[in-house]
C-alpha cells in the first residue's frame, strides 16, 4: 500500500528506502504460509477457471435449451433426468445455469475489463495531461462515483431499457471511477519515480512514457483491482436482476435465476440454491485468486 | 542500573524464505562483553549484523527463527525466557536504538509519550519521575529545549535530534544492554558527530554495555572497544578495535579497510582539454508557487556559478537539503530555473525538457542515486540498455545487440545478465547497469547524483573505480554529487561546497579539501570520522563542550 | 393515441361513444359487465327497456375460497392490508385512483351515490333512491339525510355537483374523464334532490356512479391529503408510497358499521415479501398473487387463498397494417401456436381460464359456447406459415411487464413457435411508457384489456373499425354493422345470435389471439371474518372490504 | 490545525458544489431522455391526448428542458425543492417523511457494523496468517459472495415465517419500545451488515497490516509492548485514515444502495422514494434524491478526510 501514498517531492521516497534498509535482506516480512497461499491460489484458480469454462462451453453442454419446458413438475428436486431439478416453470435448472453463467461471467468480465480499461487508461493518461485537464477528468469521475451504482443503473435502465449493452454501460459508469481513482494515484506515484524522469531526460514522448514506463508497473495492481471490480459487478448485476433491471427473460443470468425461483426458497428448492451457490463459488473463487495474487506480488516486491 | 556482562555462545539463526527451504543466516556466533564494554558488529548489508543484534532481545523478525545457542545477560539466559518474561526484558534491561528514528517513532504520538512508554509499561517508575528523568536525559544528550521537546511529534523534530530522543528512550530505564543499530547512518556527517558525541558521553557515564551495529569502520573506531567483523552471517575476525584497524588478519577486513579510505583516482587523469562544456551563471532554482516577482516560494539554489570543461569532473558536496540534487535536476531540465542561464557547449540550454534538441538530450545523461528507482523494474537489462540506442542512434537489431554487449563489457558485467530484470540484480550490478545506460548515449556529461551512497562501502569503491576508468577511456565529464567527501576526493578535479543553496566555496579538490577557507567547509571536512580511535574525543566539538556534566 | 377524434368529433354519428368512453379502471367495467342484470335493467327502465343492456347474470365463476361458516361479526380490532403496488403517485384524490390501494382508500374514506352489492347491482348509498324519468337521459338522485363529512360538514347537493363535474376539467387528470363527459349538467332540485342530465340516454348511470373515482367529496375540495369524505373510516395518516391508516368513523351513517377499529393499508410491491408478510402474520390481507405464491398461501395453516375468475385478458396483437402480420395465414398460424393448456398451467399455475381468441369470457350471457375451441396445432401452424411465406423466418415479438404475463406467454409462444419452424425474437421493453410507446405499434406485441361494462362497449372500443384502440387494425364492415345493430336490438334471442356472430368473426378473422382469461388471487389471514362476501369486481371484496370484515383474533 | 481543517473543508465544499451541479446535470439529462413523462405516467394506459396535453400544460412540461432545468436549479439554490409532479406534495415534505427512516436504519447499521467490522479486521490482522485470520477471511468472503436479497429472503423465511420471532416487514410507525425497535430492525440490519462488514473488515485488516509491518511497531515490540497494546495504541491510530475512508465508502452505500433491503422489508426509506420517483418521471423528486445521495457521499468522504487529518499530527499541525 505504501506505493499509494502520494509522493510529490523527489526526495519523498527517501524514508521508504531507509525503512527497507532497516529490514534484513532475508528477514523481510515473509509469509510462512506460502504453501497455503499456493493452495488457495489453486483453489481460486480452479473455481474461477471452472466458471470461465462454463461460460465458454456451458451452453453447448446444456442438455436442454434454456427456455424449454421439460417437466410438469415445478421446483422438482434433483433427479437423473434433471440433475439440478426444475425451476418455477418446469424448466431444466442445469441447462439454465449452464447458459445463465455465460451472462453473469461474460457481462461481469466485459464490464470489469471495460471499467478497468477506461478507469486505468484515464488514470494513467491524466497524470501526463496538463493540470487543468487532469483536474477536469478527475471532477468528471468524482461526479460519477458519487451517484450510487444501483440508482445509476435504475435511471439508465428506465431511460434506455434493459439491453445487454446498456447493462454494461451502466456498470462501467458505476465502476470505472473507482478504477480511475486507484490507477490515478498509482500513476501519480509512478510518474515521480526516477526511471520515469530518466525517460523524460531521454526526451521520450508522453505516450511512450505512459505505455512503456508507467503501465507495466501498474498492470498487476490494475488487474487485482479489476478482479475486485469483477466480484462487485457480479453482485451488482444480481442485485439489479432482483429489481427487475437486469438481464431480461427468457435469458437469465445467475442473479435472475435466484430471483425468479425465490418463491421456492421456503421449500428448499434446488432451483434457488443451485444458482445462489453458483454466484457464491464464482465470487469466492475470484476473491481467493485475487488475494493470493496480490499477496504473492507483495512478497515478490520485498 | 549498571551495565551487565553479555556472553553469547554458538548463536544460530535460520530464515525461511517464501516457498524456500529453511537456511542458516547466522551461524556459530559467539562473543563476550564485560560490563560497560561496547562491541561493534561490522559488515556489509546482508551480513547478519542486525539479526544478531536483535537476537540479544530474544527477537527474530518475521520469517526468521533463533535456532540455537545462548545469550546470557548477567544472570539471565535471554533465549529461554517465556514470552512474558521476554517482554519484560525488552525496553527495560535491554534497549534498542533503531537505524532510522524517523521511521521508528510512531508518527501519531508525542515523543514524550513514546519515550516513557516502556518505563511505565515495565513499572520501573511513575509517570512524573519518568518525565523528569527523560527531560534530564534530553538535556544530557544536548537536545534543544529539553523541557518541551517531548511535547512535539516526530515530524516536528530533525533527524539528528530524533536519533538522540531515541537514545533517551533507550536509556530511560537504565538498561543493562543497549543495542545501537546503525544509529547515525541516516544522518549528515556534521550531525553525526554531534550524535556520536552525545551517545558516547551518556553511555560512558552510565557504564552501559552496548552492541553497536555499523558498516562504517571509522564510526566504529570511535565507539567500540571490540569489533566483530561479519560476512554472510559468519564471523571473519574478532578482536580489540585497535588490533583490527592496525593489524587486520582477514582479507575481508582488509578490503573493508581499503574501501573506507578510497585512494585518489583523479590524479591519474589526463588534463582537461579546457574547452568549457557546461557554463552556469547566477542560477536560481526553487519549488512551489511563484510570487509576484516570479520568485518561487521555496528557493533551493541561489546564485550558482559553475564552469565545467569537457572531460573534467566537478564534485558537488553538501548535506541533505543543501540543493545538490536540485542543481543536477535543473541542468537535466527536470526543473526550470527561475533565474540565471545554463550554457551547454556554447549554446544556451532551454530551461525545461520541452525545448531541448534530441542531441542535447543525448549529450547530457543523468545517473540517479538509487538504481532501484532509476531502473524500471518491468524492463530487462537488454531493454533498459537498448532503448537509448533506439532513441538516440536508431540502431537496428544486430547493431543494438553488438553495442549492448560492448556496454556490458565496459561496465564489467557478464552478458548473461542481459535478460534479467533489475529486481534480480545485486545493488552494485544495478548501479553498473545504470551507468551503462548513461554511456549508451555516448554522452559528454554525466550528472551523477549520489551514485555510491546507497551501496555498501566495498561495492561503492568499485563503482568509483569504474567511473574513473570510464572517464579516462571515454573522456566524459562528470558533475558528481555526493555527501561523502572521500568519494569526491577520490574522483573529482574540482569541488563545489553547497550550504543552504549557496555555493560557499569552489576550487580544485586539493585546495578546497586540504585548505578550506570557509567555516562550513572546515566543519564539513572536520566532521568526517577518521579511521582511528580517539578521533572523536579530540574533535573540536568535544573540546568545546568541555568536561561532561 | 387518436382517441379524441372519435369521442369528441364523432359523437353524433357514433352512438357507442356515449356509453363507451374509454376508461382504465378495472372495477367499473367488471361491475357493469355483470352488475346490471337484464331483469334489473328492465325494472329500472320499465317496459321501455330498449337499450342493449349489460350481460346479465351473476358470475358463474368459481370462488375458490375456503372460509368456513362465519360466526357473528365482532367489533374492534385492527388489521393491516398489503396491496401489490404503492408509490409516491398514490393520492387521496379519488379522481386519480390508479391501483387497488387507491380504490380501497376511496371506499374507506368516501362513499359514492351508489354502491355495488355482491350481485353487482347498484344499490343506494349516499343516494337514498334514484330514478330516471325519460329512459335514461335525465336522472334524479335523492340524497340520504343526516350524512356528514369527517370534518362535520353536512352532505349537500353542491358536494355531489362538485364531485362529479370536477372530472370534466382535464387539468384534474381524472381517470374517468371520458366517462363523465356524457353528463351534460347536474343541478340541485332542492336540498335533497340532484338532477343529472345526460347527452344521450344511458340506463347504466347508477353503475357508473358506483365506481371509486366518482365518490363524493366535499364541495370545493382542492387539497385531498386529509381524505375528508363520508366513509366508514377517517383518514388518520396518509403518506404516499408508505402507508395510510383509517380509523373508525364513529359518526358513520350506516349504523353498526364498520366492525374494525382501524385499518392500515400498505403497498408491498415484491411478491415474495408480500406472501412472507402474510404468512408471518405481519399483514392480514394481500392481493395479486402469482401461481407459486398462491400455492404457498394455499398450503399454509394460517392463511386462506381466494381466487376469482375475471374477464381480464392479455392478448397477442397482430397488426393488419404491418408485415408479416398482415398475412391472414400468419395470423391464423399464430393462434394455432398458443398451447393454451400450457400457458394456463405454466404461466398462470392454473389460476385462469382457457380462452378462444375472442374477448367475451365464458359464464357471461352473450358468451357463445358453440364456437369450437382452437387447439395447439404446430403442424397446421407450420403449413399455414408455409402458406404465408414466412416459414423459417425470424419475427420480433414485443412483451412487457406492463401487460400481465405477456413475458411468460412470449417465452411459451417462442417455444411452441420453434416447433413450427418459426423463430420469435422476444423484445422485452420496460413497463414505463409501454402503453404510449409500444402498445399497438409493433407487428407482434401484447396488450392487456380489463373487462368493459358491457359486451357491446368492449367490442365497440376494441374491435370496431373506427375504434381508437382497435388493437390489430382489423376492419370488417359486417362486424361493424352487427355492433351498432346489437345496441338497438330488442329481441334477446336475435341479439344473442348477433353476439355469437361477432365472436365467431373475431375468432376467425380478428387480429388478436387471446389464450387465457386471468384470475384474481388474494390471500388473507384465517382470523378475518366476513370474507365470504364476494363482490367480484376485483380483489379485496371489490375494494370495498373495509366496512364488511371483522377480526376474530 | 484550524487552518488546515478550514482550508480542507472550504476546498472540499467548493468541489462538492461543483460535483453536485454536475450530478444534477447528468441526472436531469438522463431523466429527460426517459420515455414517457409525468403526465402520461399519471394518466396511464387509456389517457386521452387532450388530457395528457392539459396535464402537461399544468405541470409545466411543455417548456423546453433547459428552461425546466433552470427553474429547478434556481429553486434548489434558494432552498425550494419544488413539488412532486405526481402527487402535488412538496418534495421537501416527502423527503422529510422518509429521510428519518433511512437515517435511523443507516445509524443502527453503522452502530452495529462498524465496531464488528473493525474488531474483525483487528483480530485478523493480529493473527495474520493464522487460523483465526483464515477463518475470518473465509467468513468475510462468504458474506460478500451471497447476494443480499438472498440473505434477506432467507432471514425472513427463517425468523419471520418459520420461527415467527421477528416481523417480516419493518414498520417504523409501530415502534413502541426498545424491544419492538430491535425486532423491527434486526433483519434489515443483519442483511446490511452482511454486505458492509466484509468490506470494512478486509480494509481494516489491510490498513492495519500495513502499519504492523512498520518499523515503529517493531520498535514497540522491542520495547516490550504487549501485542494488544501494539495494535490498539501504536498501529491503529495510524490506520485511522484508510479505515475511516473504507467506513465512509461503505456507509455511503446505506442511503442509495439499500433499495433491495427497502424493497424486501417494505421499509419506507429514501431509496425506494427515488425508485418511485424515477418510474413516475417525477423529476424534481428524482433530482432531490440524487442530490441527497451525492451530498451524503461527499460529506462522508469529507468526514473521513477530517478523521484522517485529526488522527495524523503531521497533517494536523501543518
Amino acid at each position: 500500500m505504501n506505493s499509494l501514498k502520494t509522493m510529490t517531492h523527489p526526495k519523498a521516497n527517501t524514508v521508504r528506502r531507509l525503512r527497507h534498509g532497516s529490514h534484513l535482506p532475508v528477514g523481510a516480512p515473509l509469509r510462512r504460509n506460502r504453501r497455503r497461499l499456493q493452495l488457495t491460489r489453486w483453489i481460486g484458480l480452479g473455481v474461477f477457471g471452472f466458471w470461465i469454462l462454463v461460460a465458454l462451453f456451458g451452453p453447448l453442454l446444456a442438455p436442454h435449451p434454456m427456455g424449454a419446458f421439460v417437466s410438469d413438475q415445478i421446483f422438482g428436486g434433483m433427479s437423473a433426468a434433471y440433475p439440478l431439478g426444475t425451476d418455477y416453470m418446469g424448466r431444466d435448472m442445469l441447462s439454465r445455469i449452464l447458459t445463465g453463467a455465460r451472462y453473469t461471467v461474460g457481462l461481469a468480465l466485459v464490464a470489469a475489463c471495460l471499467a478497468s480499461l477506461i478507469g486505468a487508461g484515464f488514470g494513467m493518461l491524466s497524470v501526463l495531461l496538463p493540470r487543468w485537464l487532469e483536474e477536469g477528468v478527475r471532477r468528471v469521475f468524482d461526479t460519477l462515483i458519487s451517484i450510487p451504482s444501483k440508482m445509476m443503473a435504475l435511471v439508465m435502465v428506465s431511460a434506455f431499457g434493459a439491453s445487454i449493452p446498456l447493462l454494461i454501460t451502466a456498470t462501467v459508469l458505476s465502476y470505472a471511477p473507482g478504477a480511475f481513482r486507484i490507477a490515478h494515484s498509482l500513476a501519480t506515484n509512478l510518474a515521480t519515480m526516477e526511471y520515469v524522469q530518466v525517460a523524460h531526460t531521454r526526451g521520450e514522448g508522453r505516450l511512450y512514457i505512459a505505455a512503456r514506463e508507467i503501465f507495466p508497473n501498474m498492470i498487476q495492481s490494475v488487474l487485482t483491482d479489476m478482479g475486485m471490480r469483477f466480484v462487485f459487478i457480479v453482485l451488482l448485476l444480481s442485485g439489479m436482476s432482483f429489481l427487475g433491471l437486469g438481464v431480461q427473460p427468457p435469458a437469465a443470468d445467475l442473479g435472475s435465476l435466484v430471483r425468479e425461483n425465490i418463491s421456492g426458497l421456503s421449500q428448499g428448492a434446488v432451483a434457488v440454491i443451485a444458482p445462489a451457490l453458483a454466484i457464491g463459488t464464482l465470487t469466492i473463487g475470484a476473491n481467493l485468486l485475487i488475494d493470493s495474487l496480490s499477496t504473492s506480488r507483495a512478497t515478490q516486491k520485498e | 542500573m549498571q551495565g551487565e556482562s553479555l556472553i553469547v555462545r554458538d548463536l544460530e539463526i535460520v530464515a525461511t524464505p517464501d516457498g524456500g527451504e529453511e537456511r542458516s543466516i547466522v551461524s556459530r556466533i559467539g562473543f563476550s562483553l564485560a560490563p560497560g564494554e561496547v562491541l561493534a558488529l561490522i559488515g556489509e548489508s546482508g551480513s547478519g549484523k542486525t539479526t544478531i543484534a536483535l537476537a540479544m532481545l530474544g527477537y527474530a523478525r518475521r520469517g526468521c527463527r533463533i535456532a540455537g545457542g545462548s545469550v546470557r545477560l548477567g544472570e539471565t539466559e535471554v533465549l529461554s525466557l517465556s514470552p512474558v518474561a521476554t517482554r519484560a526484558l525488552r525496553g527495560h534491561r535491554v534497549a534498542y536504538i533503531a537505524q532510522s528514528a524517523a521511521a521508528a517513532f510512531n508518527p501519531s504520538r508525542s515523543l514524550m509519550d513514546q519515550v516513557i512508554e516502556a518505563a511505565l509499561l515495565h513499572q520501573v517508575m511513575d509517570r512524573r519521575s519518568a518525565r523528569d528523568k527523560a527531560i534530564g536525559l534530553f538535556r544530557d544528550l544536548a537536545l534543544p529545549d529539553p523541557e518541551h521537546i517531548g511535547e512535539r511529534y516526530p515530524h516536528q523534530v530533525s533527524g539528528g535530534q530524533l536519533q538522540r530522543v531515541m537514545a533517551a528512550m533507550a536509556l530511560l530505564t537504565d538498561p543493562a544492554l543497549v543495542i545501537l543499530d546503525e544509529p547515525t547512518t541516516a544522518l549528515d556527517v556534521t550531525t553525526q558527530v554531534e550524535v556520536l558525541l552525545a551517545f558516547k558521553r551518556v553511555m560512558r557515564e552510565r557504564g552501559t554495555t552496548a552492541i553497536y551495529v555499523s558498516h562504517d569502520l571509522a564510526v566504529v573506531a570511535q565507539m567500540a572497544d571490540q569489533v566483530l567483523v561479519l560476512n554472510g552471517g559468519c564471523e571473519q575476525e574478532q578482536g580489540r578495535i585497535e588490533e583490527i584497524l592496525e593489524r587486520p588478519r582477514h582479507a575481508y577486513t582488509r578490503s573493508l579497510l581499503a574501501a573506507t579510505r578510497p585512494v585518489r583516482l583523479a590524479d591519474s587523469m589526463p588534463v582537461a582539454t579546457g574547452q568549457p562544456l557546461l557554463e552556469i551563471a547566477q542560477l536560481d532554482v526553487g519549488y512551489g508557487k511563484l510570487n509576484r516577482d516570479g520568485e518561487p516560494s521555496d528557493k533551493v539554489l541561489r546564485g550558482i556559478d559553475l564552469t565545467l570543461s569537457a572531460g573534467r569532473s566537478i564534485g558537488v558536496i553538501g548535506e541533505s537539503g543543501s540543493g545538490k540534487s536540485t542543481l543536477a535536476r535543473a541542468i537535466a531540465g527536470l526543473i526550470a530555473p527561475c533565474h540565471g542561464s545554463v550554457q551547454f557547449d556554447g549554446t544556451p540550454l532551454p530551461p525545461t525538457l520541452r525545448g531541448r534538441t534530441p542531441d542535447q538530450f543525448r549529450r547530457i545523461q543523468m545517473a540517479f542515486q538509487s538504481a532501484d528507482n532509476a531502473l524500471n523494474p518491468a524492463h530487462s537489462v537488454r531493454r533498459l540498455l537498448g532503448r537509448p540506442l533506439e532513441t538516440y542512434f536508431h540502431l537496428d537489431r544486430a547493431e543494438r545487440r553488438r553495442r549492448i554487449d560492448e556496454l556490458m563489457a565496459l561496465v564489467k558485467l557478464p552478458t548473461s545478465l542481459l535478460e534479467r530484470k533489475p529486481g534480480e540484480l545485486s545493488g552494485g550490478q544495478k548501479q553498473r547497469v545504470n551507468l551503462a545506460r548513461c554511456l549508451a548515449a555516448k554522452p559528454d556529461l554525466i550528472l551523477c547524483d549520489e551514485v555510491t551512497s546507497a551501496l555498501d562501502t566495498v561495492v561503492g569503491a568499485a563503482i568509483l573505480e569504474l567511473l574513473a576508468e570510464l572517464r579516462q577511456e571515454l573522456g566524459v565529464a562528470y558533475l558528481f554529487i555526493s555527501h561523502d567527501i572521500s568519494t569526491v576526493r577520490a574522483l573529482c578535479d574540482d569541488v563545489m561546497v553547497l550550504y543552504h543553496g549557496e555555493c560557499v566555496e569552489f576550487g580544485s579538490c586539493e585546495t578546497v579539501l586540504e585548505a578550506p577557507r570557509h567555516d562550513y567547509t572546515r566543519k564539513l571536512i572536520g566532521s568526517v570520522p577518521e579511521l582511528r580511535p580517539g578521533w572523536l574525543e579530540h574533535h573540536p566539538l568535544a573540546m568545546a563542550e568541555g568536561t561532561p556534566a | 393515441m387518436t382517441r379524441h377524434d372519435n369521442s369528441r368529433d364523432n359523437r353524433h354519428d357514433n352512438n357507442s361513444d356515449k356509453l363507451t368512453s374509454p376508461q382504465e379502471s378495472l372495477q367499473i367495467y367488471r361491475a357493469m359487465q355483470r352488475g346490471l342484470s337484464r331483469r334489473d335493467a328492465m325494472k329500472l327502465l320499465g317496459a321501455a327497456g330498449v337499450l342493449a343492456m349489460g350481460m346479465g347474470g351473476v358470475p358463474g365463476l368459481s370462488p375458490a375460497f375456503a372460509a368456513g361458516g362465519e360466526a357473528t361479526p365482532q367489533r374492534g380490532g385492527r388489521i393491516r392490508v398489503a396491496a401489490h403496488s404503492s408509490s409516491t403517485k398514490d393520492s387521496l384524490d379519488p379522481a386519480l385512483g390508479a391501483t387497488a390501494i387507491d380504490y380501497c382508500r376511496a371506499f374507506m374514506f368516501y362513499n359514492g351515490l351508489t354502491q355495488f352489492d355482491p350481485d353487482l347491482r347498484p344499490q343506494p348509498c349516499l343516494a337514498e333512491s334514484f330514478e330516471t324519468t325519460d329512459s335514461g337521459s335525465r336522472w334524479v338522485f335523492v340524497l340520504r339525510q343526516g350524512v356528514t363529512f369527517h370534518d362535520g360538514k353536512a352532505l349537500t347537493p353542491q358536494d355531489v355537483i362538485y364531485s362529479i363535474m370536477r372530472h370534466k376539467d382535464p387539468a384534474v387528470g381524472s381517470k374517468v374523464l371520458s366517462m363523465v363527459e356524457q353528463i351534460d349538467s347536474i343541478r340541485a332540485l332542492d336540498q335533497r334532490r340532484v338532477e343529472f342530465n345526460l347527452s344521450s340516454p344511458n340506463i347504466e348511470l347508477p353503475s357508473i356512479l358506483a365506481v371509486s373515482h366518482l365518490v363524493i367529496v366535499a364541495d370545493g375540495t382542492q387539497d385531498f391529503s386529509k381524505g375528508n369524505g363520508t366513509g366508514a373510516f377517517r383518514c388518520q395518516e396518509f403518506s404516499p408510497g408508505v402507508r395510510s391508516v383509517g380509523v373508525r368513523n364513529e359518526n358513520y351513517w350506516r349504523s353498526g358499521y364498520p366492525y374494525l377499529d382501524a385499518i392500515e393499508l400498505v403497498g408491498i410491491s415484491d411478491e415474495s415479501s408480500r406472501v412472507n408478510a402474510l404468512l408471518s402474520g405481519d399483514v392480514q390481507m394481500i392481493n395479486n398473487l402469482g401461481g407459486n405464491a398462491a400455492e404457498r398461501v394455499k398450503q399454509s395453516q394460517s392463511a386462506v387463498l381466494k381466487a376469482t375468475n375475471s374477464g381480464n385478458y392479455t392478448d397477442l396483437v397482430m397488426r393488419f397494417d404491418q408485415q408479416p402480420t398482415s398475412r391472414p395465414a400468419f395470423r391464423e398460424a399464430m393462434k394455432y401456436l398458443f398451447d393454451r393448456e400450457q400457458i394456463k398451467r405454466v404461466a398462470l399455475r392454473g389460476y385462469g381460464e382457457i380462452a378462444n381468441d375472442q374477448p367475451i369470457p365464458p359464464g357471461t350471457p352473450y358468451y357463445f359456447d358453440g364456437l369450437p375451441q382452437r387447439e395447439y396445432d404446430p403442424e397446421r401452424a407450420a403449413s399455414l406459415l408455409q402458406k404465408a411465406g414466412v416459414a423459417g423466418a425470424t419475427v420480433p415479438i414485443v412483451a412487457s411487464p406492463a401487460a400481465n404475463y405477456s413475458e411468460d406467454m412470449a417465452v411459451l409462444l417462442q417455444q411452441s413457435a420453434a416447433a413450427a419452424g418459426l423463430k420469435l425474437n422476444i423484445n422485452r421493453v420496460p413497463a414505463d411508457g409501454y402503453w404510449s410507446n409500444h402498445w399497438m405499434k409493433h407487428p407482434l406485441g401484447f396488450g392487456n384489456i380489463n373487462p368493459r361494462p358491457t359486451a357491446n362497449i368492449l367490442l365497440s372500443q376494441f374491435f370496431l373499425s373506427s375504434a381508437a384502440w382497435n388493437e390489430s387494425g382489423w376492419k370488417n364492415p359486417h362486424f361493424d354493422q352487427l355492433v351498432i345493430a346489437a345496441r338497438g336490438e330488442p329481441d334477446e334471442a336475435k341479439r344473442k345470435q348477433m353476439y355469437a356472430d361477432m365472436q365467431t368473426l373475431i375468432h376467425n378473422e380478428g387480429g388478436i389471439g387471446i389464450p387465457v382469461f386471468l384470475s384474481d388471487t388474494e390471500g388473507y389471514d384465517s382470523r378475518i371474518g366476513g370474507m365470504d362476501r364476494t363482490v367480484p369486481l376485483g380483489s379485496f371484496m371489490g375494494y370495498m372490504f373495509a366496512e364488511y370484515v371483522w377480526w376474530k383474533g | 490545525m484550524r487552518n488546515t481543517l478550514f482550508g480542507l473543508v472550504a476546498g472540499r465544499l467548493g468541489a462538492s458544489l461543483l460535483t453536485l451541479f454536475l450530478v444534477s446535470l447528468v441526472i436531469f439529462a438522463i431523466t429527460s431522455l426517459l420515455p414517457g413523462d409525468t403526465a402520461q405516467q399519471i394518466l396511464g394506459q387509456f389517457a386521452t391526448p387532450e388530457q395528457v396535453a392539459a396535464l402537461r400544460e399544468q405541470l409545466g412540461l411543455n417548456q423546453p428542458a433547459i428552461l425546466r432545468y433552470w427553474h429547478w436549479l434556481s429553486g434548489f439554490v434558494t432552498g425550494d425543492l419544488g413539488q412532486s409532479a405526481s402527487n402535488g406534495m412538496a418534495v421537501a415534505q416527502l423527503i422529510n417523511d422518509r429521510l428519518p427512516n433511512s437515517l435511523i436504519l443507516a445509524g443502527i447499521t453503522t452502530i452495529v457494523s462498524v465496531p464488528i467490522a473493525i474488531t474483525m479486521g483487528v483480530v485478523a490482522a493480529m493473527g495474520r496468517g493464522g487460523l483465526i485470520d483464515r477463518l475470518l477471511n473465509l467468513v468475510t468472503l462468504s458474506m460478500v459472495a451471497v447476494p443480499e436479497f438472498l440473505v434477506a429472503t432467507l432471514a425472513v423465511l427463517i425468523f419471520a415465517v418459520k420461527l415467527n420471532w421477528l416481523p417480516a416487514l419493518s414498520y417504523v410507525s409501530t415502534v413502541d419500545s426498545l424491544g419492538d425497535a430491535m425486532k423491527i430492525y434486526a433483519m434489515p440490519v443483519l442483511t446490511l451488515c452482511c454486505v458492509l462488514i466484509a468490506q470494512m473488515a478486509r480494509m481494516t485488516r489491510a490498513a492495519l497490516i500495513d502499519q504492523l509491518d512498520s518499523p515503529y511497531v517493531e520498535m514497540a515490540q522491542l520495547k516490550g509492548v504487549p501485542p494488544i497494546r501494539r495494535v490498539m495504541r501504536h498501529a491503529l491510530p495510524n490506520a485511522v485514515g484508510p479505515i475511516a475512508n473504507a467506513v465512509a465508502l461503505s456507509l455511503s452505500y446505506l442511503l442509495g444502495g439499500v433499495i433491495i433491503v427497502e424493497t424486501i422489508f417494505n421499509y419506507p426509506g429514501i431509496a425506494s422514494l427515488m425508485v418511485d420517483a424515477v418510474s413516475n418521471r417525477d423529476l424534481s423528486l428524482v433530482q432531490a434524491c440524487a442530490m441527497l445521495f451525492c451530498g451524503t457521499y461527499l460529506v462522508l468522504v469529507m468526514l473521513a478526510d477530517i478523521c484522517a487529518i485529526l488522527s495524523n499530527p503531521r497533517l494536523r499541525n501543518r
